[in-house]
């Protein structure tokens, strides 16, 4: 099939920017994907499983990152920004920032030869710094591209202007430490925003003392630690002294509907906790889990009876309250998490080995665009009910988690809604 | 593909998914003694980027011409290895993939050696079915432009709108008298100076102009033939006894002797046998209600446009079309008489008699009022007929019912300020965006909340007061409030009749009769079968917006098909073999399509498979008295070997 | 019988129905005993009697051929004709001396994992309780 | 040149397919003309010595009809094995068993008390059995074969080169495989020799009588209606086999208005024959409620009889499996 109508540009690479270039694609229109990360995937790569069938998300979304990257249709720019817009829909301009990787993507094969040899570790931002990484890297294992990456900021010869191990194994001679950034210039009929979210700082709830108590976790963070491919393989350990917890709380709304930091409903954070707590249970059948929360909002196809079972089959106890504030046993590292027992009217309060603070989230957009954002914090658009994913500029639309918080089927219908708008300002068919 | 199977067998992981119950490294040494096995590599994940170079290497190296990947279900992923062969040249249909997830792992991790026996001998079995693989040569057809999309609810138009718009020709059939479907009859929406007919309108506005756009209304779905890109359907159009001359003069209905119940205006008022559903219906036309008609010609006699024939029949239509939309909606559950009141006491409404009494255009003109009587205690029970609340309840949340509560009480509260309300829920489930805002606006407001978890009790007093009596959640107290007007915040359920459609169209559906899609999760707006696609709420409740989405999206996968120039099934039919075919025509009665038919060979007559007709069930084959028909993929050798497989060690 | 008697039985199970509930009772993490061998067919409709004389050949225990409900099949009604064959065939297994619990046809739709759980501890601990069908020391007596 | 040597044997068989041979007619006489019948037990006075003394592979071909069901047939077969080049499995007790193979669906015991104690024609009041020896004199011991726990087809006893099909086989079929045998150019061992690789209904002069859709809503047993002979007897709701018999019998029986009751077995793709016929059959009973099916098919009140009439010992699971003590 041979694109037949001007491009389009889809500005992020998790799953709504990978559903919607796949289907604007398939649709004969040519795609300009631009992530800014060395790796499409967004979040979900970095989820273990989802609810509420518990597949493994690596298992349905790599398959997707596979025919992203091999679709004649698409254009993968990763390790990119989109750094300025003009025009209007039918006619944008778009400038695009190609970082530099420091790595020839042509040449490299992707074998981690240099990976293996590089003798700087850095925090592993994919799992959120609980695992260490080289200053030459993949993003994670089952990263599209799989390029290796140099991080400048960590690279001795950066850094020192010494070492250059990587450049003498790489059996490409791929490395190239003289690569500058590069400014691409395209010209877009219609522009998709699929740039997604970033947790809120849980800083902002400091009574929960998160970054102070080792022991307390962010919902992703214990994503990760669920996870086989995370920093410790799916042991679920804790940071003070590595040992199983016995008995872990999830508290639900951490920075989100609190109207003093963020009004707003994450959407996903009940459904991905009551997962959170089957998995823990898969893992530990021993464990006490335990979700303090203040409306558990199973909403979705099968979530409610998820829900169930969570509750029935796995035994995870459910406890409404907004607990007050938690507490750290110095010489345990446990947590006591003093609550109101609205039952009972009284302050309670109950000793954990982990607590997961489900922490709400804020979208992310591209500065180039000039957009108006809402009361919300998410971008304004034109008709909530007519066109659900236009913003005020024609021919933008915004689709996934930064349009407003959501689960990933929502996001992926959203990311097909859009596509066939962009599609239809992008033109073409042959009917 | 001569010779000698030469066989690959990968082995997945799936992080510890497999490997955490199964022991990987026993079961390559097992796999590598194998007959006809060349290759055997365990990886992390097969699926990804980097696994499946490792079979794309190992067919290069190793020349193998057949591939064993033994991972998951292959409803997950034997799509995406077939790709990945075809890319190394090989033939797609040399694959066979062994389930050892969701069938070995998962289901024995309480006994890793059993685990690890079973998956060996499954892999065993596949590996001697995949020596007799055939290559296969996918089926192609050229795709018709043309699209059907059943069900004239917002989904429907919005898919419609998307696809005209894109250059399709679009078949949208509605089988009721009217467009609109549930939003149609909504008052005032959340967060916009809306009602649910505007969305409507506006929706219409943008599709009835377009000349890509067929609105057939009274249409139900007959029957549907051929397959993805190349469907056949016939359609009948039940008479509306009115036509396009109607000009809404309404003389009609003012001779009209009978008088029934309007459902839709949820029996809140009375309609005649010829009526207009409610105002600002579309099409702006009458409609004769033959079941209730008794055939006087009063109507006949007054019209003066002369639009009423009597002896209007149905009609049949037949179209062609590449792909099929399935959006024929939900019904708002009903109450049973009796549960919470509802049916005993005239106080008792729905949510939705409640959004059609607060509507301006509906029955009380926008008034606040039951029985001539402006209510100001006014409790809202949420969750009836789902979440298992009552004995006949569904077990799902119907998602929008939260906002749409506290919407409904926030207009109560601006039209009657100092009405009492309570809102009685099991959760506030405001998670969509804005909804969140409006729970803390109703708060404010003094609307009340209180928490239930045994269903409250309704209790019609002998002078024909309410009260509702529950055990209240929070405080740990039973509650009795008084009550004269109480509303049921209803869910949603399949429509009656979704059954005969689905049957007719081939999709399947879950436990409560909603469709079900190919993957919950990353193919929401396909059905299992191709080229039918779900959109809004047939699939499972949504609100007005993710159904307008689900259209679009729907509409998206749809223009992907309908882009190509042709389409590629899967080869894995019937076929005859004309040696052996003794011509005794079993197989010909057996076929549900009528795929099979006879054709003269010499001096004798042989079965013929037609491959666009035949679905690939197999049911000929094994009714096939001599053996000569087989289905490609599932032959009877194939199928033995791998019976043989289990058994020999 | 004795105790360490591992019966092993074929299952035959339709891809749209049968298939996708032994799918969902995997990914719902449900626990069944590992005696079963799934070989997919696209309907049970595609089931020849004579694959399940071949197994009890080969030494089968049991054999469970597993489609979608009357109404419900994929293909209209593959399962009707599935019925009808086995019908026919459990009169002939009878006749070979083969007990009926070693040999069922259920209705096994996409959502009931929890059936096939049911019927596969049935059909097991039954089988269990016969013995082996021993089908080897038969042949040898000729 | 020598004239190629045939042999022709007896096991356990009614004789039809004895009579077959003589039922050539004058065409015997060419036979007779063109090979040297060295051993026929029925016709001609040669002993098992004389078979005995002929070299290992000095026979061309041996006929071999019924199946194998006392130790002397067993002991025959094996001889005539040895001394043959080709052994030819006659007529359908020789190739699957036959109808004497319905007795494998009992046990040797049942079948000598029945036979010795419970038939209605039997006054045995001393329950006397035959025994494998019995002394009659001081010196002299009469000696029987040994009854086999079951009946096999002559190929599970010794290696067949060649079927010839039927009960018995047509005089047609058996000139026909004549005429292969001595033509010289040799089907693949295993063929099926005079009959044609296309089910019966291939010839079946009533095939072009069926209905588009072949499906019955009654099943009759043959003596509860009065066929119409012009119209295909399977929709008359006939059990007929026709559709997964080999063809090449002529249609003789439908030709009298009977249906085909399978003797010239199955086709080469077919792994069991009665699984087949019962797969077949089954589809098409026009029903689809469990109660009607069961009723239908309730008509047929002996299913071994009735699909596996010719072919129980072949079948895969030979006869009744609970005849293992257990």
């Amino acid at each position: 099939m041979e694109a037949l109508s001007k491009p389009v540009l889809v500005i992020g690479g998790g799953i709504a920017g990978i559903q919607a270039s796949l289907d604007l694609a398939d649709q004969g229109v040519h795609v300009y994907l631009v992530e800014r990360s060395p790796s499409i995937g967004g979040k979900m790569a970095r989820l273990d499983k989802t609810f509420p069938t518990l597949d493994c998300a690596s298992c349905i979304l790599t398959p997707k990152m596979v025919s992203v990257a091999r679709h004649p249709n698409i254009e993968l720019l990763t390790y990119s920004e989109v750094v300025e817009v003009r025009g209007s829909a039918g006619d944008f301009h778009v400038k695009v920032l190609k970082k530099p990787r420091y790595v020839d993507e042509d040449k490299c094969i992707g074998c981690g030869e240099c990976i293996s040899k590089c003798p700087s570790k850095v925090p592993d931002e994919f799992n959120l710094g609980m695992s260490n990484r080289k200053a030459i890297y993949f993003l994670f294992p089952q990263a599209v591209p799989l390029k290796a990456t140099i991080d400048r900021e960590h690279c001795l010869y950066f850094t020192k202007g010494i070492c250059r191990v990587c450049e003498r194994f790489c059996p490409t001679k791929a490395i190239n430490f003289e690569q500058k950034p590069e400014t691409l210039e395209l010209n877009v009929a219609s522009i998709i925003i699929a740039t997604g979210y970033e947790l809120m700082d849980p800083g902002l709830a400091p009574t929960y003392g998160y970054g102070r108590y080792l022991n307390v976790y962010t919902s992703l963070e214990f994503e990760r630690l669920v996870s086989s491919t995370g920093p410790t393989g799916g042991e679920i350990m804790r940071r003070s002294d590595k040992k199983h917890p016995r008995s872990i709380a999830f508290i639900q709304c951490v920075c989100s509907r609190d109207v003093k930091i963020n009004p707003n409903c994450s959407a996903f954070c009940c459904m991905a906790s009551v997962k959170h707590a089957i998995l823990a249970k898969e893992h530990l059948p021993e464990v006490d889990c335990t979700i303090f929360y203040m409306d558990l909002r199973a909403f979705g196809k099968g979530y409610q009876e998820f829900y169930n079972r969570a509750m029935r089959e796995f035994g995870v106890r459910f406890i409404k309250a907004k607990p007050a504030k938690i507490e750290e046993d110095p010489e345990t590292r446990d947590l006591i998490v003093t609550y109101e027992d609205t039952f009972e009217g009284i302050k309670k309060s109950m000793k954990f080995e982990m607590v997961v603070l489900a922490v709400g989230v804020k979208p992310v957009y591209p500065e180039a665009l000039p957009l108006t954002v809402g009361e919300d914090g998410y971008i304004r658009l034109r008709n909530p009910y007519l066109e659900p994913i236009s913003t005020t500029i024609d021919g933008v639309y915004v689709v996934g988690v930064a349009a407003g918080a959501k689960d990933i089927p929502d996001s992926v219908i959203q990311a097909g809604s859009a596509a066939i708008k962009a599609s239809i300002i992008a033109g073409g068919v042959k009917a | 593909m001569s010779g000698e199977p030469r066989i690959g067998v990968y082995i997945c992981h799936c992080g510890v998914n497999i490997a955490g119950s199964v022991n990987i490294k026993e079961v390559v040494e097992y796999v590598k003694n194998l007959p006809n096995v060349v290759e055997v590599r365990d990886y992390i994940f097969m699926c990804s980027a980097p696994g499946q170079e490792i079979i794309k290497e190992g067919i290069k190296k190793c020349g193998l011409n057949r591939v064993v990947v033994a991972a998951c279900s292959p409803t997950m992923h034997e799509h995406t290895f077939r790709n990945v062969l075809a890319e190394a040249g090989l033939n797609p249909y040399l694959l066979e993939m062994v389930n050892i997830r969701e069938q070995c792992s998962w289901v024995h991790s309480d006994n890793r050696q059993a685990a690890t026996t079973k998956a060996k001998l499954l892999i065993k079995m596949a590996v001697a079915k995949a020596s007799l693989l055939e290559p296969l040569k996918e089926i192609t057809f050229k795709v018709n432009k043309n699209v059907l999309i059943i069900g004239g609810g917002v989904a429907g138009l919005s898919s419609a709108r998307d696809l005209a718009r894109k250059g399709f020709n679009v078949y949208l059939i509605e089988k009721k008298p009217v467009i609109g479907g549930n939003v149609a009859r909504l008052g005032r929406l959340a967060h916009v100076e809306l009602k649910g007919i505007d969305i409507v309108k506006e929706l219409l506005h943008q599709v009835v102009d377009n000349p890509n756009i067929h609105i057939l209304t009274n249409t139900e779905l007959v029957s549907v033939g051929g397959s993805v890109g190349d469907f056949k359907v016939k359609l009948v159009k039940n008479p509306r006894y009115v036509n396009e001359n109607c000009n809404l003069c309404s003389e009609c209905v003012k001779v009209c002797p009978v008088e029934v119940s309007n459902e839709y205006e949820f029996g809140l008022s009375k309609r005649k046998a010829i009526y207009l559903p409610y105002r600002n219906a579309y099409p702006p036309i009458y409609v004769i209600d033959s079941e209730n008609c008794t055939r006087c010609f009063e109507c006949v006699k007054v019209c003066p446009t002369q639009a009423i024939n009597l002896a209007e029949k149905p009609e049949e239509i037949e179209v062609e079309v590449g792909a099929i939309v399935i959006a024929a909606g939900h019904e708002p559950y009903e109450p049973l008489i009796g549960e919470f009141g509802y049916g005993v006491s005239s106080r008792v409404i729905t949510l939705f008699q409640l959004e059609r009494i607060l509507d301006e255009d509906g029955p009380t003109k926008g008034r606040l009022e039951v029985n001539g009587v402006q209510p100001k205690d006014i409790v809202f029970i949420t969750c009836v007929g789902s979440l298992n609340t009552t004995p006949n309840a569904y077990p799902y949340c119907s998602r929008m019912c939260c906002s749409s509560t506290i919407k409904n009480a926030l207009i109560i509260k601006e039209k009657v300020p100092n009405a009492n309300i309570y809102i009685l829920h099991k959760d506030i489930r405001t998670y969509s965006r804005g909804d969140e805002q409006l729970y803390l606006k109703a708060g404010e407001s003094l609307i009340r909340f209180a928490r239930y978890r045994e269903a409250p009790n309704v209790i019609v007093n002998p002078d024909e007061s309410i009260n509702v009596r529950f055990f209240e959640e929070t405080i740990q107290e039973p509650v009795s409030i008084p009550a004269d007007l109480v509303v049921l915040s209803v869910g949603m359920k399949p429509p009656r009749d979704i059954d005969k459609v689905r049957t007719i169209v081939k999709v399947g559906c879950g436990p409560e009769g909603f469709l079900r899609e190919a993957h919950l999760k990353l193919r929401p707006v396909e059905a299992a079968t191709d080229g039918v696609y779900l959109a809004g709420t047939v699939t499972g409740p949504k609100n007005i917006i993710e159904s307008i989405e689900a259209g679009g999206a729907a509409a998206s996968k749809v223009s992907t098909l309908l882009t190509r120039e042709e389409v590629r099934i899967e080869p894995l039919i019937a076929v005859v073999n004309d040696e052996k075919c003794s011509g005794c025509l079993i197989c010909v009665g057996i076929c549900p399509y009528n795929a099979i038919k006879l054709r003269i060979q010499g001096d004798a007559r042989v079965a013929e498979v037609d491959p666009a007709l035949c679905k690939g069930c197999g049911a000929c084959v094994a009714s096939c008295p001599t053996g000569a028909m087989q289905q490609f993929g599932f032959k009877d050798n194939q199928l033995e070997s791998q019976v043989l497989a289990a058994f020999t060690e | 019988m004795s105790q360490d008697f591992e019966p092993r039985i074929v299952v035959f199970a339709c891809n749209w129905c049968s298939y996708a509930a032994l799918d969902l009772a995997g990914t719902s993490r449900m626990k069944y005993p590992p005696n079963f061998l799934v070989i997919r067919v696209m309907c049970s409709g595609r089931v020849d009697p004579q694959f399940i004389l071949e197994a009890f050949r080969r030494g089968a225990d049991g054999v469970l051929v597993a489609g979608c409900h009357p109404g419900d099949c994929h293909y209209i009604e593959g399962n009707i004709k599935a019925l009808r064959r086995m019908t026919l065939l459990k009169k002939v297994l009878k006749e070979f001396g083969i007990e009926e619990e070693r040999f069922r046809l259920e209705w096994i739709s996409a959502s009931e994992a929890d059936k096939f759980v049911r019927v596969a501890n049935e059909m097991l601990e039954e089988i269990k309780r016969l013995g082996p069908l021993r089908i080897e020391e038969a042949y040898q007596h000729g | 040149m020598d004239k190629p040597k045939i042999a022709l044997y007896w096991c356990a068989s009614c004789g039809g397919c004895e009579e077959a041979v003589v039922d050539l007619a004058e065409k015997i006489l060419d036979v007779v003309n063109l090979v040297d019948i060295v051993f026929w037990p029925v016709a001609m006075d040669y002993k098992i010595e004389d078979v005995e003394k002929l070299p290992d592979g000095s026979i061309t071909a041996s006929f071999i009809n019924g199946g194998i069901r006392l130790s002397e047939h067993e002991h025959v077969v094996k001889l005539l094995r040895r001394k043959s080049k080709l052994v030819i499995a006659y007529g359908a007790c020789s190739a699957w068993g036959g109808v004497p193979g319905l007795a494998n669906l009992y046990s040797r015991e049942e079948i000598m008390r029945y036979v010795y104690h419970e038939a209605p024609t039997v006054e045995n009041p001393e329950k006397i059995r035959p025994e494998l020896k019995t002394k009659v004199e001081e010196k002299i011991t009469l000696e029987l074969p040994e009854f086999l726990p079951r009946l096999l087809p002559l190929d599970l006893v010794v290696d067949v080169d060649y079927y010839i099909p039927g009960c018995p086989p047509t005089p047609d079929v058996t000139w026909k495989a004549i005429e292969t045998l001595l033509s010289g150019n040799l089907p693949p061992k295993g063929s099926v020799l005079g009959a044609l690789d296309k089910s019966l209904c291939y010839e079946c002069p009533l095939n072009d009588t069926k209905p588009e859709k072949v499906l019955i809503k009654e099943v009759k047993r043959p003596h509860e209606v009065i066929a119409d002979p012009s119209k295909c007897l399977l929709t008359q709701g006939l059990v007929c086999l026709g559709p997964v018999t080999r063809g090449g019998c002529g249609a003789l029986c439908i030709k009298a208005a009977m249906p085909c009751t399978g003797c010239f077995g199955p086709l080469d793709e077919v792994i069991d024959y009665g699984g087949k016929a019962i797969s077949y059959f089954a589809s098409i009973v026009d029903y689809t409620s469990e109660e009607e099916i069961e009723k239908a098919l309730g008509k047929i009140l002996d299913p071994m009889g009735v699909f596996y009439r010719y072919s129980l010992p072949a079948s895969r699971l030979r006869g009744k499996i609970m005849l293992v003590e257990r």
